[in-house]
């Protein structure tokens, strides 16, 4: 394993250190392990509340700032947040108005967000929540864990901050979040599996020329293997993958992000946003807003995921919000 | 089952997750995020140190504490789900300094209950419950045949619910998973066993090995 | 080699498709290949233009927009551009005020770059030029080619660019990107070698102990190998090289970068940073700005760069001064 | 030295260069960047097309355009170097349809002039210096031994020029470099070929090939 890290235990914690040191406006309590906005709690505004397992950097302490998030609440690597972080994180936040829980859909996020919410409740702090299940590689079904949450999440947060940060109250930031996460569809490819400090070794071997296709986050292995093919025929299938789901159709906008894994360049990041730009034009879809770059990482994978989430004005209105965070910055 | 025992069960449960850290999450690499074995070994670590600063009266109390502590220190999906069924275990369990065998039954049958409660996972589901629900089935089997007096007859079933529990956990190697993180790679979770009723054997092996001496 | 491309000889060109379907205020010149600001030429403006060979990004084109360059050039993967690249460059950016190069100190770039400054003089463009050698890994000498050109050109390209944008002339942008780049030095370690697209193999063989130190953005072996290390005794050797050089002392204050070099995930970022802020406190250093992220890079290298450039209250200033590129944005 | 011979120098150096490349960007890998064999396959296909659209009235006006055409298509630093040579010697020639071996010779000799001038390299620092003057020193003694007249006396001296070029290209495996990229490995550098020097023996071997037949 070749990683900048002192011991695989202190990872999470001396990140966050230096998190802290780089972002003074940030509030890093290293005791509780969570990152709150410097100027929490606001009386009167909602507090965005997100987390999971750590190793997607800059997800989610990146997104804490004006606009977006008020807390993330960094797990250990890959592993779920505990409902105490996320207890403090939310009393951190709360200004009267209640909070909101943005949760991808894992099952140990979703138990405890929801073991959260409730020890929350109990302390009075109104709790809505947001479920983000977004990557289609994953069939949807009652009987099973359902789809997971991937790189919708920074859309749900960046476009749920701004409606929080106008002043809307709870139900309506989690309606909206909703709202997102279900215009949104997501599907990512490895070209390497990645490997956690812990395990000092890769999830996965893959040989030279193939690739995982339909990963998660968290350095799974993804519903199949293939030959590794073209950036122009990977960005057809991943784009077909998505409008299967019908996220967005002809004469619509859409907000696109090519999404980087850890590992990958951002010249072949770029590469690949062009061959998905002229693939959705040629379906007709208008790509009213884009991100290019690492937003949600699978610590060092090399692979991209693509997630294309259907606009109309409100969104594209939240979107171009201010927004001031380490990660997304615009407007201010 | 008294403090004594319900402490050297934590404390068996404990080295067993410390020695085999690595296996559970190499089987968690196949099939999930390599995090199952860190995730138990922090969180049974952490119920050690709980329970070496604590002076609970009765086992309820020590499993409750565990319990807590599991849901506060582990996260992922195995936190709250042991962390659940230790807490319900604790609740279940009558007050007193000593429990009889039939009720220490009943406790393992609560956890087992807020377990899915929880999860939602069936049998067959390839994950915890795989292995729990028929160690509990065993362990109630045992007794009803053998008999629950004493320490004895409290050993004898688990052993018999470690047996059910191994027996379990290997089951899980055909299945596909419906539940958890190795749901995600549909067909391909087949022909590996589950990390979560792996770690569920070694603790009920744990009762047994700490219920035998 | 495992890379979301389509063929070796299309990467940069079809990077720069993306690029411009992603940033539709740059205007991407496919034929010259060359990246250039909307708004220009603006008259009066000085023209600051830079350009190196691809495989670095986000810079060069990442940091074209407001307050930093007006044009980049960039060249095939690790090539520097050619003199018709820059010359094309200067005539679109240069709005009668002149123009100033940014120059990475590399034969190939100083040769290029002084070729088409012949060339924009003899069409009369008045050409100043910054050379950038920051990196302390290599010994100065006027027998050799000197220090390399990294981490510290960003540092250049933003407060020279910044300068520009207040309407200074050519000489004094030009003055101030050297003082910059001489307040400035830079040493990185690699973890891994990269892959260029057209050798299609890593660059050279790293066992999975051991480390290059004293490595440069092209791909090339380091000073030495070492056993690898804990993060913070890499980051202790990596500021005694850089502080030996003196670019600050005690008492004063500093920009500090911890650069990822492209494959290095932003949670090792952060700790390394954590590492090196505790260091530089010691030191009695005090780091007035900061910047933790993927901004220099070298393809899919794991490794990082640490910069530190001795900052007074004008650079300060004009470090704070508002930026709109695709790779760096603040203040509006 | 006529047209038709320019050209098939030229043409035979971008054969060899094509045929090379993956062994030329080897070499840059272990001291430089891995993109020398690129740089050059893709300058001599960018002269190979430039001459088959142009009709160079002399060798002075091929060479004139090719090395115009490696300054504006090779970039990094064998670009302006290797342009810069050729571009002096398309200049250094006089007029005329044809040229004698002197003439030519002493081109030769104004191209590496112009290399050395930009680059600003000595012999021994490890660069296309380190072939390329050699070659033109032997080119010039042959010369002189055997006399010029005819393509049959450049056709020796560029055997000659070729035969020291190779053995300048060996000489530089032991050199620690003090120019170009490789300067930065210090005494890493020892103990590799240099790339540049490499391509400079395969430019003057497609010379020799050229001009013998
Ligand atoms: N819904 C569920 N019910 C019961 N057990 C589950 C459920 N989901 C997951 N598990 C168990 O959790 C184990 C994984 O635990 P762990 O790796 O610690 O958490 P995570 O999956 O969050 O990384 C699985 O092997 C499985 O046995
Ligand atoms: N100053 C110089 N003078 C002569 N030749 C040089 C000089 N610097 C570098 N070279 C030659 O250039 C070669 C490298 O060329 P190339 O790889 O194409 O460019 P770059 O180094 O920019 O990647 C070296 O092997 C060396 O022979
Ligand atoms: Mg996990
Ligand atoms: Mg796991
Ligand atoms: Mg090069
Ligand atoms: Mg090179």
């Amino acid at each position: 394993m070749k990683k900048f890290i002192n011991h695989p235990d202190a990872v999470v914690r001396e990140a966050l250190v230096g998190l802290a040191a780089a972002h003074p406006d940030l509030r890093v309590d290293l005791e509780q392990q969570i990152v709150v906005r410097a100027e929490a709690p606001r009386a009167g505004k909602v507090g965005l509340i997100s987390g999971g397992g750590s190793g997607h950097e800059p997800m989610h302490a990146g997104f804490v700032g004006l606009g977006m998030l008020d807390a993330a609440c960094p797990g250990e690597v890959f592993t779920s947040p505990v409902p105490d972080q996320i207890v403090a994180a939310a009393k951190a936040v709360d200004g009267g108005a209640g909070v909101v829980h943005i949760v991808k859909n894992y099952t140990g996020d979703v138990m405890n967000f929801q073991m959260a919410a409730e020890l929350s409740g109990d302390e009075g702090i109104e709790v809505h929540s947001v479920l983000v299940d977004d990557d289609v590689a994953v069939e949807d079904s009652t009987w099973t864990a359902g789809r997971r949450g991937t790189g919708a999440t920074m859309l749900v947060e960046k476009i749920a901050g701004a409606l929080a940060e106008e002043g809307a109250d709870a139900a309506a930031v989690a309606a909206l979040g909703t709202r997102v996460n279900e215009a949104s569809a997501s599907f990512a490819i490895a070209l390497t599996a990645c490997t956690t400090p812990a395990a000092g070794r890769p999830g996965f071997e893959l040989p030279e020329d193939e690739m995982e296709v339909g990963v998660g986050i968290h350095g799974e292995p993804g519903r199949r293997r293939e030959q590794l093919r073209p950036a122009r025929e990977i960005a057809t299938m991943t784009l077909e993958a998505i409008l299967a789901a019908k996220p967005v159709a002809a004469g619509e906008d859409a907000i696109v992000v090519v999404n980087g894994l850890g590992a990958t360049p951002l010249i072949e990041l770029y590469l690949l946003y062009g061959e998905v730009a002229g693939l959705l034009e040629s379906a007709g879809v208008r790509i009213a807003r884009n991100l290019v770059g690492n937003y949600v990482t699978s610590l060092d994978m090399a692979g991209m995921s693509l997630t294309v989430c259907r606009a109309d004005p409100e969104l594209l209105r939240l979107w171009d919000a201010p927004v001031r965070t380490p990660a997304l910055r615009w407007g201010v | 089952m008294d403090v004594a025992l319900a402490r050297a069960w934590l404390d068996a449960a404990a080295d067993a997750l410390a020695a085999r850290t690595e296996e559970l999450t190499s089987l968690d690499a196949a099939i999930g995020d390599s995090d199952h074995g860190v995730n138990m070994n922090r969180g049974f670590g952490a119920v050690r140190t709980a329970l070496a600063g604590a002076s609970p009266a009765g086992p309820g109390a020590v499993f409750t504490l565990a319990g807590t502590t599991l849901v506060s220190k582990v996260g992922g999906a195995s936190g709250p789900l042991y962390g659940s069924a230790f807490r319900a275990l604790g609740k279940a369990l009558p007050e007193g300094a000593e429990v009889d065998a039939a009720a220490f039954g009943a406790g393992l049958r609560a956890g087992l209950d807020a377990l899915v409660k929880l999860g939602g996972a069936a049998p067959g589901d390839k994950t915890i419950v795989d292995a729990y629900a028929p160690a509990v089935d065993a362990y109630d089997a045992a007794l009803r045949e053998h008999g629950g007096d004493g320490d004895g007859g409290l050993a004898a079933a688990a052993r018999a619910a470690a047996g059910a529990a191994a027996e379990g956990m290997r089951a899980t190697v055909p299945l596909q998973a419906r539940k958890g993180r190795a749901s995600y790679l549909g067909e391909r979770s087949i022909g590996h066993q589950d990390p979560g009723a792996t770690s569920t054997w070694l603790i009920f092996q744990a009762l047994a090995d700490a219920a035998a001496t």
